[in-house]
């Protein structure tokens, strides 16, 4: 296998892995919850912050893992406290209310750290040779460590009820309750870990990605994409999702370009929505 | 531990449905609510449940005030409910539907119930929403008894269910009761209530028309309230 | 008179853009007109929003295609006039286009979920894209330039004037239409879409009709956008530009015709002032937008809006109204099989009838009744067996086929339209069949009577009471009084009711049954009736069938039922 | 504060004071277009402060035509409709007199439209070259002016042999390469790859690749903000800056800061203007940027430089024009010129000819290697 396959391979690893890592928050907030969350980009942006904010503090980078905790948790509870809360049984207005609060976000970081670009630096960015062609070590770190969450989460979603009792409750509130399901609570902790997750992919992706406020609106648009096309309420729709979305965007661009790789993403996702409407949003 | 509950007056929005209904379950005894349909028997369940608001009435179990307390922390307090309709999650398999709400993985909660209904211990791994109206009742009677309840409160267990089934819940509630556990059930099927129930309560337009124990009243005067 | 009273918000409108350019100077007016498109095309969003209940998150794709197609209709006129003749068609393109992609969208599910959104979402952004890569014909990121002025106009005076009209008389024309019977059908699409389509309205088309108006309004703004500004760049087809269209119909009010434009020109005109003062206009624009989603759903114009007056009718005379169903039906229904997600409900039965007169069904709970009324109305798939109207089948059609064939069904919990009132909700049934072509468009429509109407209001004094009163207040004898009048109205050939006496008192049920007994037998209409109290059962004294586990278990008179051994069996609790 | 610097200010403070209370003459409001929100809303505040700086340095020496400039900001960072709608509100609203352009094409595309001439309109980013409108005048550098002298300066320094050319999809990106190509092919080096890609894209893996594979020795960099940065970035973590170097004719202090300086190794910037050019005027523009803004200053880059510029611009033909109408200044503007922070700067055909500076990178940022005078825009737009 010449270098050259190897490299096209684990450039389209990195893809899947990047696309995976910055759904996971968002399959757990709309999959699981079926809250329609437009601002979980915000949430991811706000990660890559926290990166820079440990890195201006002289920190390690590893420290911006429990700032982005802290910070997302904390926004998460308030949000989903005083904006989602009232709202669960309006899916429209959930889902204006946090495109508003997508949109308040971006300005506040913008106020904080102003609009510029940002720069992380890591050690691990720089290339090693794989096969003879030079990789980022930090780029193989990142795809085998989303293969070892993925796997973590698919053994732990295996053995633990919490992800059952989130899609019980979200089908039939009443009988979850029933069965002793506070389910307010359960909410709450979902929406917050949710948004966490969205946070630490963030602080991952830092080194990677060019940082200013805006960037949070393409994670929101392609996490919505995967769950579309993937399904929801599963891991397997995750996983399904994410390769199908990030498979045909890296097949379509290196044949046709980037745009239409983006345009035959848009297609497949309209097509999957129209297939099946009820079965996406049907919130008893 | 024993359940009284006085004067219940509760409904839906401003349409009161249930008019001031009292009466006890004393732990190891069996209540029974029976009545035509639409007489209010559910909406007197959900207000003892926690489900509905209660306009009036209060609920006392085992000493305690409970009248306000929420749905979801009575299994806590011993009470278990399961609703008429939409008993079980239809998405999740039957195995997922039986353990999801619980923390231990303690496999004797089913042994027995599993003998009784081999059937759900053979579907185990199939989507509950594949079985039949009966089956799923059968399922959610199952999951109710597998949390060891002190009172357990069903609504129409029987919809549905094979007669040789029925037969079996009633031996079940009969063991039950010995252990000391109480049940308040609402009902139509009269055969089933007669096989376990120590008191009857009949429903007519959401009043009391008749109660007592079952033995007192004698079945043929509560069947008057039932028959067509 | 009914005309002014609707025209009342068009004409402050049209008299304050009147006073405008006196009261400040050209370029207020040149950005007021700039405010004023943008509040059309929100009121496109609105519309299908604020009235018929989906939401588009998309509606900049067509703001964008008229922009571009009549800004290329408008530079190819300037060397030959007769491209003028294309501009009315670039400005309708649009909206064929959104006609097409509601009917393939809700070809599929009529309930107006958020993945119809989604779907008008991703279409933009594709939009957007194709702007931005085909420079060829719509000059790419630098825009399509150099558009010339409408003729006649110019841009900086005299097009306020072209603009500040179609504004006017867009507002004016969403006054008048919600005001007559097509808005009383709008709204009850939001409110209540399966109700409706039990009465036989198609409210796929409705709502494909509907959102291809709002897209031809929006398509009319763009076009104003291209001639206004000279310029039209991919932006004005993007993703941001659609979302500040909900944000301003919001804001304005999605409920009202001015609302929109309100929003629009308070944000935008706000946006313009505060962007130099205050740094973080954005943030303050979000919280507003907040706020207006958590605590004013009515949006600005809601506030003051007092109570909006009733539809009233013009006061022509009623117009006498012809019967739109043959009376008398025959329903035969063999060996059917249904069924939900794998399990087993109706399990071949059989049941006919033939002719006049009350019947009921009784049986247990899960015994298959109201089943049997939802695979007769087609909320059921046929999986097996047939079921004959009047000798044809209608197995596996769309309910509001189903309806028009002259089947009328009473649901068992009673369903109306609870915003509208009970005049609106019985108007609703009695257009049902009768109206056709443009009846809903005239007030006239709004006064129709039957002299069945007249009769169940005799009967039924509260609801007469009530007539202007929400359907949403009434308490549940009346909701149940109302809903069998609903089911009525529109004389059926076949009636089917689902526990009609439900949660009422004695006297009441004494009075519904005395009722039901009149009116089927007034309109000779074949009727089936789910009941559980016996004492009901026997007052209508018609035939009685008992369904058990999803089939026929007795058929025949009421004394014959009682004295059944079988029928005993599973009532008392025997073997179930 | 030391004293010196301290009797030094408060000397200039004054001496401004006591020139604008001698004229008797209007205020001449110059409005400023400078992108405040949108992706390019990050050069917002350093532009505004070097106009602000302009306005204080031309009312030091007497205002314009011994009038006293006043500024009027508009937000240009938005679509050309909406930039529009500011620019008109400022000219015909708040009677502005002439206007500073930092922004976009497009936005200048819908300007020109809406000025017809009728005011005067001083264009200054860096842009793609062709606007030849009456009454407009550029001062920004076109691809010709980057790149003309300093492709064959590089084929002699490091004599690259294949290059790859890769942009953003829009007018500037292509314009740039397809200028480009004639140069390289000069100097007897290959054009082995052309590529552009949308501004939505914000992974290279694909191109980085085909650069690889296609063996390019140099690569010219015609990406904007964002995109530069990802790709930039890309390419060094995938050891590609050692193989290969990068050419760049709109990389400046910001992108730079975004890309960061360790991915910076080969990467050659080609720019009228550096923060830290050591000219004298250069110098004490860049300490008087600092000292004006303070210890966390928005990064000094040429692109807000330039709107310092376009104000000097507007003053040499003011003066030689006698006026702000458009005629008189469309009359006298050929060979108009001035000296500033980037040297003397010389109008021909609507464009300027300017000095060009070629800079790599260290590890305290850019560092001027050469600087090639005079050099012409290369337009040909008739006066």
């Amino acid at each position: 296998m010449d270098s050259g396959t190897v490299l096209h391979a684990l450039n389209l690893a990195y893809e899947l892995a990047t696309l995976a890592l910055t759904t996971l928050g968002l399959a757990i907030v709309f999959g699981l919850l079926g809250v329609m969350n437009m601002a979980h980009g915000e949430f991811v942006m706000m990660g890559a912050y926290a990166a820079v904010t440990v890195q201006q503090w002289g920190l390690p980078l590893i420290t911006a893992v429990p700032l982005a905790v802290v910070v997302c948790g904390g926004l998460g509870y308030a949000v989903e406290r005083w904006l989602i809360r009232p709202l669960y049984a309006r899916p429209f207005d959930t889902l204006l209310a946090t495109w508003a609060l997508a949109m308040l976000l971006r300005k506040l970081v913008e106020a904080i750290f102003g609009r510029g670009y940002r720069n992380v630096e890591s050690a691990l960015t720089q290339p090693t040779l794989i096969l003879g062609s030079p990789y980022p070590v930090y780029r193989l770190a990142l795809i085998v460590f989303t293969l070892a969450v993925m796997a973590g989460l698919f053994v732990w979603y295996r053995q633990s009820a919490a992800g059952l009792r989130v899609r019980a409750m979200t089908a039939n509130p009443i009988l979850a309750q029933a069965l002793g399901i506070p389910t307010r609570r359960l909410a709450s902790q979902a929406f917050v870990i949710g948004v966490v997750l969205a946070g630490l992919s963030g602080v991952l992706l830092a080194p990677l990605i060019r940082i200013e406020p805006g960037i949070g609106v393409d994670y929101l648009l392609d996490a919505f994409f995967v769950l579309v096309v993937g399904g929801l309420g599963t891991l397997g729709g995750l996983f399904g999702g994410v390769g199908i979305i990030g498979g045909a965007q890296a097949i379509t661009s290196s044949i046709a370009g980037q745009t239409s790789g983006y345009a035959v993403v848009l297609m497949i996702s309209i097509v999957f929505l129209w297939l099946k409407p009820d079965g996406l949003f049907s919130r008893r | 531990m024993s359940l009284t509950f006085t004067n219940i007056v509760c409904g839906y929005g401003d349409t009161l449905v249930v008019k001031g209904v009292s009466g006890q379950v004393q732990a190891g005894r069996a209540l029974a609510i029976v009545g035509r349909n639409g007489v209010g028997k559910s909406t007197l369940l959900k207000g003892l449940a926690g489900l509905l608001p209660l306009a009036q009435g209060q609920l006392i179990w085992g000493g305690r005030d409970i009248t306000g307390s929420a749905l979801h922390t009575r299994v806590a307090q011993g009470m278990a409910y399961t609703p008429q309709d939409n008993v079980v999650f239809a998405e999740l398999s039957v195995a997922e539907n039986l353990w999801l709400h619980l923390d231990d993985r303690d496999a004797d909660r089913y042994t027995e119930l599993f003998e009784q209904f081999p059937l759900l211990a053979r579907r185990q791994s199939q989507r509950s929403g594949s079985l039949s109206g009966g089956e799923r009742k059968l399922l959610a009677f199952t999951r109710t008894l597998g949390l060891r309840p002190k009172l357990a409160l069903l609504d129409e267990p029987t919809e549905g269910v094979q007669p040789e089934n029925i037969d079996r819940m009633a031996h079940l509630i009969r063991q039950r009761k010995s252990t000391g556990a109480s049940f308040l059930i609402v009902e139509q099927n009269l055969e089933f209530v007669s096989a376990f129930a120590d008191d009857v309560i009949v429903l007519d337009h959401g009043e009391q028309v008749l109660q007592g124990a079952l033995a007192d009243l004698g079945r043929e005067r509560i069947e008057r309230h039932l028959v067509v | 008179m009914a005309f002014f009273r609707d025209a009342k918000p068009a004409a402050a409108l049209a008299a304050v853009l009147a006073g405008l350019p006196w009261a400040s100077n050209d370029f207020t007016t040149y950005q007021i007109a700039l405010f004023l498109v943008y509040g059309m095309a929100a009121q496109g969003v609105a519309l299908c929003w604020g009235r018929l209940g989906f939401l588009s998150l998309g509606h900049a794709l067509f703001f964008g295609l008229g922009a571009y197609l009549s800004g290329g209709v408008l530079r190819a006129a300037s060397n030959e006039a007769l491209w003028y003749l294309l501009l009315p068609l670039a400005i309708a393109a649009p909206a064929l286009l959104a006609y097409l992609i509601a009917r393939v969208v809700f070809a599929r599910s009529t309930r107006s979920g958020p993945y119809f959104s989604l779907i008008t979402l991703a279409l933009t952004i594709l939009g957007f894209l194709a702007a931005q890569q085909w420079s060829g014909l719509t000059g790419g990121f630098n825009g399509m330039a150099d558009i010339p002025e409408l003729p006649g106009t110019s841009r900086y005076e005299t097009l306020y004037w072209v603009i500040a009209a179609c504004a006017v008389g867009s507002t004016l024309a969403l006054s008048l239409l919600v005001a007559r019977p097509i808005g009383v059908v709008w709204e009850a699409i939001a409110q209540n879409e399966d109700r409706l389509q039990l009465l036989g309205y198609a409210t796929d088309r409705i709502k494909a009709l509907a959102f291809a108006g709002s897209a031809l309004l929006t398509s009319l703004a763009g076009a104003l956008f291209a001639a206004h500004q000279g310029i039209v760049t991919p932006q004005a087809m993007g993703f941001v530009l659609s979302t500040e269209l909900v944000i301003w119909a919001a804001v304005g009010g999605k409920a009202s015709a001015l609302g929109p434009l309100l929003g629009a020109t308070i944000v935008g005109y706000a946006s313009a002032e505060l962007r130099e003062q205050l740094p973080y206009w954005e943030a303050a624009v979000a919280t507003l937008f907040i706020g207006v989603v958590l605590f004013l759903p009515d949006g600005v114009a809601g506030l003051m809006r007092r109570g909006q007056a009733p539809r009233r009718a013009s006061a022509g005379q009623a117009k006498p109204v012809r019967r739109p169903f043959a009376p008398a039906a025959s329903l035969a229904l063999a060996e059917v099989q249904t069924g939900q997600s794998g399990v087993r409900i109706l399990d071949g039965l059989s049941l006919g009838l033939q002719g006049p007169g009350i019947r009921c069904i009784i049986g247990p709970n899960g015994a298959g009744k109201t089943s049997m009324f939802n695979l007769i109305t087609g909320r059921l798939p046929l999986l097996g067996g047939s079921v004959r109207l009047n000798g044809h089948d209608i197995g596996g059609q769309p309910a509001w086929r189903v309806a028009r064939q002259g089947i009328g069904r009473k649901m068992q919990v009673p369903s109306v339209f609870p915003a509208l009132s009970v005049r609106e909700n019985l108007g609703l049934a009695l257009w049902a069949g009768r109206a056709h072509g443009t009846d809903l468009l005239c007030l006239a429509t709004l006064g129709w009577q039957t002299p069945l109407l007249t009769d169940i209001l005799g009967q039924f004094q509260a609801l007469s009471e009530r007539l202007d009163n929400p359907a949403g207040n009434l308490a549940q004898g009346h909701r149940q009084a109302l809903e069998l009048a609903m089911t009525l109205l529109p004389e059926p050939g076949l009636v089917l009711l689902d526990e009609p006496c439900a949660g009422l008192s004695p006297a009441e049920t004494h009075h519904m049954i005395q009722a039901i007994q009149s009116l089927v037998l007034r309109i000779g209409a074949a009727a089936l009736l789910i009941e559980h109290d016996m004492s009901a059962v026997d007052a209508l004294g018609g035939e009685v069938y008992v369904l058990h586990q999803g089939r026929l278990l007795e058929q025949g008179p009421l004394a014959q039922i009682q004295a059944s051994s079988a029928v005993r069996a599973i009532y008392a609790g025997g073997r179930k | 504060m030391d004293r010196r610097s301290f009797l030094h200010h408060t000397l200039a403070a004054t001496a401004a004071g006591i020139a604008t209370s001698a004229f008797a003459a209007s205020p001449l409001k110059v409005a400023v277009l400078i992108p405040q929100s949108g992706p390019a809303g990050l050069f917002g505040p350093s532009s505004k402060a070097c106009a602000e700086m302009a306005a204080a340095a031309l009312n030091a020496r007497g205002g314009l035509l011994g009038r006293p400039i006043e500024l009027l900001f508009g937000d240009a960072g938005l679509a050309p409709a909406e930039s529009a709608q500011t620019a008109l509100k400022l000219w015909k609203g708040q009677r502005a007199e002439a206007f500073i352009g930092m922004h976009d094409s497009a936005v200048r595309g819908a300007l020109v439209g809406l000025f017809k001439g009728q005011v005067p309109y001083v264009y200054t980013p860096v842009y793609e070259g062709g606007e030849c409108a009456r009454g407009t005048y550029v001062t920004g550098e076109t691809p010709q002016q980057q790149l003309e002298r300093v492709i064959p300066w590089l084929a002699t320094e490091r004599k690259p042999t294949k290059w790859y050319l890769i942009g953003n999809d829009y007018v500037w990106g292509r314009d740039t390469n397809a200028a480009a190509k004639g140069y390289i092919e000069k100097t007897g080096a290959k054009v082995v790859g052309d590529e552009y890609l949308p501004f939505t894209v914000d992974n290279f893996d694909a191109s980085l690749a085909r650069i690889r594979d296609s063996g390019a020795d140099a690569v010219l960099v015609s990406l904007v903000g964002g995109s530069s940065v990802t790709f930039n970035k890309g390419f060094a973590s995938f050891g590609l800056a050692d193989k290969a170097l990068r050419l760049g004719t709109l990389i400046e202090e910001n992108t730079l800061a975004g890309i960061g300086l360790g991915n910076a190794r080969n990467l050659y910037a080609s720019s009228g203007y550096f923060a830290n050019l050591d000219t004298p005027t250069a110098k004490a523009f860049a300490a008087d940027y600092a000292k004006r803004l303070g210890a966390n200053a928005p990064t000094l880059n040429g692109l807000a430089e330039s709107t310092y510029e376009g104000f000097l611009m507007l003053e040499a033909l003011a003066k030689k024009a006698g006026s702000l109408d458009v005629a008189k200044m469309d009359a006298v503007a050929q060979s108009s010129t001035y000296s500033g922070p980037r040297g003397t700067v010389t109008l021909q055909n609507r464009h300027t000819e300017q000095d060009i500076h070629v800079a790599d990178v260290t590890d305290k940022g850019f560092r001027v290697l050469k600087t090639f005078a005079k050099v012409g825009a290369g337009q040909s737009c008739k006066v």
